[in-house]
């Protein structure tokens, strides 16, 4: 990026999944917080998982030479292409959240070790679950990566449990509706459930509602994130536990490295670099706030 | 015209009381076939599937498609088509929350008010309306094309919900006592009867539609323009009001929806009901209703919203996999309307025989 | 069987839901000749002709083509044996151009190229054929019924056929396009085509017809050398009874005036006007005939009384109510209702029942607040339907089904039911056979009698003289003469018609 | 018919050469004032608006919604409505990559197979144009509603593409030398004349369609069809091909703008093009096509496709809130027909002048 310096703040495109989720809107904002603290100009903008608009996305940064680009990206394999495309326009790109399957394109990878998280909150379940019983999970959109992930995490711990029995496993595509709808079908071939683990916290709070209104309130039910309505849900007695991806202070870590980058020309840090999870219960809940210790 | 639309057309053709009666019957008939063959098949399959639970869950899931479909085949009866109602649901839904989790907040007086629940509801339906008059204003005094206003609204409606909750959930819409905002949940998880009240919803705004459309002046009218607008204008119909009407009614068909998906989740979000529509379309065309505007019946939408609702279901009690489910709710959806064509090809031949 | 036989329907009958088109009819066509076919709506003309040009496959019975036995299955079948058809219910694109609609499926075009230049010029021939200033590039839909019926004709023309079924060609068309058509007839005769006529207006008829072949009920009841045949033998042929003489229109006692129209003008898209200055007055108990060419502007006049052109300028009172920027709901709540000129287009609703369109316009009265009372609306249109000798399977039969004179009773139905002050009928009795004519103007001269004041637009000479006691002429839009029926010649009427009255903006053959 | 089609209709017709000209100048004009309007807000809102990089990425986001838009404007223009082009997007995408990537695995011979890249392409478009047929056969001659048909393969096609890659993104498509696969993501990065590969895409397809409907005889059946099917019918126009046609056209539009997506990220994903149809089924309605068939042009729908790409891009230029961005299209999408329409109004007055 040539232009910028020479007229008004350098710009910092923030790109993420889309707002109307809590989990992207608090991370594009501490991101973008952070960025005019350190004197640029953020922009954000939203891909809604679709790799063809984050290609878009990039070039629109690229065109607006931007000094540098936050991005949590739509596909580990579908932007590694436009990844590479603003490195060879000169424009560094931080990857939070989510990384992409190749390395030495982007200069920072920073991520919440999804597969730690996934067997953090799967352990939580076992214990909860006292070793046996039926479940369901609910996985993400099949096609996504993430989903992949978490599910891989559940169940290298779940399966060690002999007593453990997954009586059903839905995609409700990390929506709140399909979960409600999905668990309200699927508990009626199996009504002895005993817990639900879900690979979001929406999904696990639409589980929640609909095993409330069938009254079965007693089923446990544990999601992925700590978004703030699980949390409050996890006080108010619903879901029983998530883990929180600490996603602002991710963010803030990916704004300042870049700032680092541009001014001293390295970040001094490895390109992946995995954030833990930590693990929400009733028990330490009200530590938590937006996505983050209080 | 279609084929499929010239065979609809005569089948309303045959004369003397007992055929036509018979004729009303199996045009009745035509969708339930594909009905009944799913049905079939998922009950073989899967032994909870005709449990009482179960088929109450079913109906339950199939009231949001059928209350939708109302409002649609309204719209689609008359000649247009809807593609907003999703946005509005989202849009009531949030409207709703919003109203019963924050309240109103009167900055000039520096109070929050929190309306009664019979409030919040009406001014959800209210929001639905709204948008609906909106549809039909643009699209019957400035004539301007119903995809094209019904879809600018689905962005309209839908990017309001996003600012109005700033992209957030409102949770725990439950209410509180001392604010006498309680009960909203009935709407979603209360029953009356042993009845859920979507159920009830369903039936109601069902049974209302049919009379509307089949029994009344506006009813008839809604055919005409759909059938021959111009005809229907020199006929003395006053074409614009009617189609003022029907938007109006889809869009408060859909902020019921809205308003049971809230209900039911406890928590509205601003993303709810994204590609309702499609479904809601292919409930009424499954229903025999033709795009083209004119013919077409609400029992026929509501045959083809429980068509969706059982394979929907069906299909997760099988626990297939998302992949197949995708492409065998396509290949049903086709099915359907073949099986429904090829049927009622024979009833016609059948009604035929009969008369000669 | 004499040689010059070109096509042949052997024993040919049709069975549609509910109907038996065609019972067991044969039917010749001859090299060079006309053969008339006539009947009352509903006797199967047109089914035969459809299955004469491969529209329709007969349930039993085939056809012979010079002799040989042949099956048409398709419309390109047919036209692949030189067989033309210009359709009763016009079949055209509006939205393709006069030309293009010309040529359709058989586009002139070079290496896959269309040829517009060549397309255009070819049909501009045909049009001066038939004397008609319509430019080929002017979209059909852009066309009023007349000229669009034109363009269905020079449609067929342009295929070059040996056999050529024309039913009910001259329904839309007046006097002068008439007289065209028979000159073309006359040289496609010269030319050697079979030529099948289908009309109601049988003095017409009897003028081209070489043979006469008579349909009732969808089976053959007569047949005869047009020459030694007259009217009256084929009105009886066709009821089955004896022709009534036609009653001439009593002097109705005319009452106070009902409607006034004040110079009113209408300016087309186009600048034209479609009406110039027009002034008249209607009393109750009176017929007023309108009479004109084609294009003389008595539809656009009927469409404005009834509002459908808000940017008319001049003034409209019934009564002494003032009805000008009143929307047409309101007008027919006045007591105004029209019966349109295009049945299919403002007519009918295809999609709903004979029922159903009967009632569309006086809904309000078989309803109470709420809902509508299925048994009054039924008797009450049951009635309308027997007055008017309605032939239909069933009230609840879809409105397609009938035959295209049937159709034209039900609107006409339709606006009797609204039991106006005013009737407007424009064209009334397009498509309808002689006997269901005279009941039309019967019913027409009754109402008047009872009061009612009926305003009839026609092109036909007979019927503006059989039915109205007053006529006005109009020309380009503007009134161009006004008689007493009784004291109208055909001659002062026709040359009152084709009257040049300078013209404000340029015609449409210009435009 | 709405007005705006009656004007519509009445624009085209004029008689002599000079009104003809003017005429058809300003039907193409039609949807260009609102593009006009937008380019100029953005342009004086942002500085990097109309730098020529940016310009060219535009057009090349532009020319995705233009290509889909062309074949979708053969569909409609015929009478009917292709909703399945997205998932057709998205299949060929995933046929492309997965011939790449993993090749064609024959396990009769336990071999895998490396097809040329111009036959990877071929095979794609050959999906595309299959589901196509797939469509056309069921509404040109099982006579199904084209909205039903097109519903049902948009999932059909939807779940064969997750099928075949069971849901995994194919990744790094730029292909082996040794395989002799390279080439592939010239489609989407590779330029001629310093113009990308997709806009000289757009270009040749966008100049092909507006041939095909306007200068042959194919394209004035099509329109005939679209205009009153019946006729068209009863002039000999063979019905049933002409609509199988259209959708093939659509099914091998839709493959290529898969391609070129799947070259650009050098990844296809299965879920590639999902509610891709609003959009073009907006840029064929934006460009003055009706939705009743039979009226509307190609080089209209391009322009309709540029509205929706600049919007998009401008939005995103200016920085505007994701919210308010889904708002404002909304907004923007049906001003610009009233816009239309106005403009639209004021020119058919304005020729009415001349001609008096
Ligand atoms: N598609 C159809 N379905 C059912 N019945 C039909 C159909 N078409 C025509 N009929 C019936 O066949 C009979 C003959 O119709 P046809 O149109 O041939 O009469 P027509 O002699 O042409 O009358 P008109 O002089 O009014 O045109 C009528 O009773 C009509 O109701
Ligand atoms: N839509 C139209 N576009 C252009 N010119 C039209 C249109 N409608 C009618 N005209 C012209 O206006 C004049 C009046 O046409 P119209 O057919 O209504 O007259 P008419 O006296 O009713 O003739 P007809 O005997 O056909 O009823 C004619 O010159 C016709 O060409
Ligand atoms: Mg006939
Ligand atoms: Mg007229």
């Amino acid at each position: 990026g040539t232009g910028p310096s020479t007229r008004g703040p350098k710009t910092i495109a923030v790109i993420t999944p889309s707002h109307d989720n809590p989990f992207f809107k608090a991370e594009a904002e501490a991101a973008a917080a952070r960025a005019r603290e350190l004197g640029y100009e953020p922009t954000m903008s939203s891909h809604d998982d679709d790799a063809h608009k984050q290609d878009q996305l990039i070039d629109v940064a690229i065109a607006n030479k931007a000094a540098a680009i936050i991005l949590d990206n739509a596909g580990a394999d579908a932007s590694v292409a436009a990844v590479r495309k603003a490195k060879s326009a000169g424009i560094p790109v931080f990857l939070i959240d989510r990384e992409i399957n190749a390395t030495g394109i982007a200069v920072s990878q920073i991520v919440s070790d999804n597969y730690q998280g996934a067997s953090l909150v799967a352990q939580e379940f076992v214990r909860l679950m006292g070793e046996k019983g039926n479940y369901i999970e609910l996985t993400g959109r099949e096609s996504d990566t993430n989903a992949a992930i978490r599910t891989r995490g559940f169940h290298d711990v779940l399966d060690k449990f002999d007593g453990l029995k997954q009586v059903g496993r839905q995609s409700a595509n990390w929506s709140q509706t399909e979960a409600y709808q999905t668990i309200e079908t699927m508990i009626q071939a199996n009504r002895n459930v005993k817990g639900v683990i879900a690979g979001n916290d929406t999904m696990a709070l639409g589980a929640a509602a609909a095993l409330k209104n069938a009254g079965l309130e007693k089923v446990i039910v544990v999601g992925f994130d700590g978004s703030p309505d699980a949390i409050a849900s996890i006080q108010a007695g619903g879901m029983k536990a998530t883990v929180l991806q600490p996603a602002s202070r991710i963010a803030r870590m990916a704004v300042e490295q870049a700032h680092k980058y541009l001014t001293k020309g390295s970040t001094g840090l490895p390109e992946k670099q995995a954030i833990d999870c930590e693990l929400v219960t009733a028990a330490n809940a009200d530590q938590f706030g937006i996505f983050g210790k209080k | 015209m279609t084929p499929a639309e010239t065979t609809r057309r005569t089948a309303v053709a045959s004369a003397p009381k007992l055929q036509l009666f018979l004729a009303a019957q199996l045009f009745r008939l035509r969708a339930l076939i594909a009905l009944f063959v799913l049905s079939g098949v998922f009950a073989a399959l899967s032994p909870s599937f005709l449990t009482s639970a179960n088929l109450t869950i079913l109906v339950e899931h199939v009231a949001i498609n059928a209350i939708l479909g109302v409002g649609m085949t309204f719209v689609i009866l008359s000649g247009g088509i809807d593609l907003s109602v999703g946005s509005i649901a989202g849009l009531a839904g949030i409207v709703a929350g919003g109203l019963i989790h924050q309240g109103l907040i009167l900055r000039t007086f520096g109070v929050v008010v929190y309306p009664h629940t019979w409030l919040v509801i009406a001014v959800a339906l209210l929001a639905g309306a709204v948008v609906g008059a909106f549809n039909g204003v643009l699209i019957a005094y400035a004539g301007i094309a119903p995809f094209i206003v019904t879809l600018g609204s689905l962005y309209v409606a839908r990017g309001t919900a996003l600012l109005l909750s700033n992209g957030a959930t409102f949770p725990d819409l439950g209410g509180k006592p001392d604010l006498g905002n309680t009960g909203f949940l009935w709407l979603g998880s209360g029953s009356v009867l042993g009845i859920p009240v979507p159920i009830w919803m369903m039936i109601m705004i069902a049974a209302a539609g049919m009379f509307v459309a089949g029994r009344t002046p506006f009813g008839r009218r809604m055919y005409s323009v759909g059938g021959n607008e111009r005809a229907a204008e020199l006929s003395g119909v006053r074409v614009p009001r009617i189609k003022l009407a029907v938007y109006v009614i889809s869009g408060i068909c859909a902020a019921a929806v809205g308003l049971i998906i809230a209900a039911q989740l406890a928590s509205a979000h601003p993303a709810t009901g994204e590609s309702f529509e499609l479904n809601a379309i292919a409930a009424v065309v499954l229903g025999g209703t033709s795009l083209m505007g004119g013919r077409g019946s609400v029992g026929g939408t509501l045959i083809g919203a429980f068509v969706i609702g059982v394979l929907a279901d069906g299909l997760i009690l099988l626990g297939v996999s998302e992949f197949w489910q995708v492409v065998i709710k396509g290949l049903v959806i086709i099915a359907a309307v073949i099986l429904d064509q090829m049927q009622h090809h024979y009833a016609r031949r059948a009604a035929a025989m009969i008369r000669t | 069987m004499s040689p010059n036989v070109i096509l042949e329907a052997r024993g040919v009958s049709m069975q549609y839901p509910g109907t038996l088109a065609l019972d067991n009819v044969t039917f010749q066509l001859r090299k060079g000749m006309v053969s008339a076919l006539i009947g009352e709506n509903g006797a199967g003309k047109s089914t035969l002709v459809k299955i004469l040009a491969g529209i329709a496959q007969p349930t039993s019975g085939s056809l012979f083509l010079e002799g040989a036995e042949i099956a048409l299955r398709s419309v390109r079948d047919a036209d692949a044996q030189g067989i033309g058809i210009i359709h009763q219910e016009l079949n055209l694109c509006p939205n393709l151009s006069v030309a293009e609609n010309i040529f359709l499926a058989r586009e002139i075009s070079s290496h896959g190229v269309l040829n517009r230049r060549e397309q255009e010029a070819r049909a501009r021939e045909l049009l001066e054929r038939l004397e008609q200033p319509i430019h080929p590039r002017t979209l059909v839909g852009d066309l009023p019924l007349g000229q669009q019926q034109i363009v269905e004709i020079v449609k067929a023309l342009a295929r070059n056929v040996r056999v050529l079924m024309m039913d009910e060609p001259t329904s839309a068309l007046s006097a002068y396009e008439i007289e065209i058509l028979f000159r073309i007839i006359a040289d496609l005769k010269a030319r050697g085509v079979a030529i099948v006529y289908i009309s109601h207006r049988l003095e017409e008829l009897l003028r081209v017809a070489d043979t006469v072949s008579v349909l009732r009920d969808g089976r053959m009841v007569g047949e005869g050398c047009a020459a030694d045949v007259d009217t009256g033998w084929l009105v009886e042929r066709m009821t089955g009874r004896s022709a009534a003489p036609p009653e001439a229109p009593p002097q109705a006692e005319t009452g106070r005036e009902v409607l006034r129209v004040e110079r009113l003008s209408l300016v087309a898209e186009r600048g034209r006007r479609l009406l110039d200055d027009v002034s008249l007055s209607v009393r109750s108990g009176e017929v007023l005939g309108i009479y004109g060419l084609m294009g003389a502007g008595r539809t656009e006049l009927m469409e404005c009384l009834m509002g459908l052109h808000p940017e008319v300028v001049g003034s409209v009172f019934l009564g002494s109510r003032k009805l000008d920027h009143l929307d047409t709901a309101s007008r027919i709540d006045c007591g105004l209702a029209m019966v349109p000129e295009d049945r299919q287009a403002a007519g009918l609703v295809q999609s709903l029942s004979v029922l159903s369109n009967m009632t569309l316009s006086s809904l309000g009265r078989f309803s109470n607040r709420i809902w509508i009372s299925a048994g009054a609306e039924e008797s009450a249109a049951a009635r309308v339907a027997t007055e008017l000798r309605l032939k239909t399977p069933g009230l609840k039969v879809n409105i397609g089904t009938l035959s295209g004179g049937n159709q034209q009773k039900a609107v006409i139905a339709k606006c009797l039911l609204t039991r106006p002050r005013v009737l407007l009928l424009d064209e009334p009795t397009r498509g309808v056979d002689v006997g269901a004519k005279r009941e039309i103007q019967g019913i027409v001269r009754r109402l008047a009698r009872s009061g009612m004041a009926v305003v009839l637009a026609s092109s036909e000479l007979e019927e503006v003289r059989a039915t109205a006691d007053r006529i006005i002429v109009m020309s380009r839009g503007s009134v161009s003469g006004e008689f007493l029926a009784a004291e109208a010649s055909d001659d002062s009427l026709a040359i009152a018609a084709s009257s040049e009255i300078p013209q404000k903006g340029a015609g449409y053959d210009s435009c």
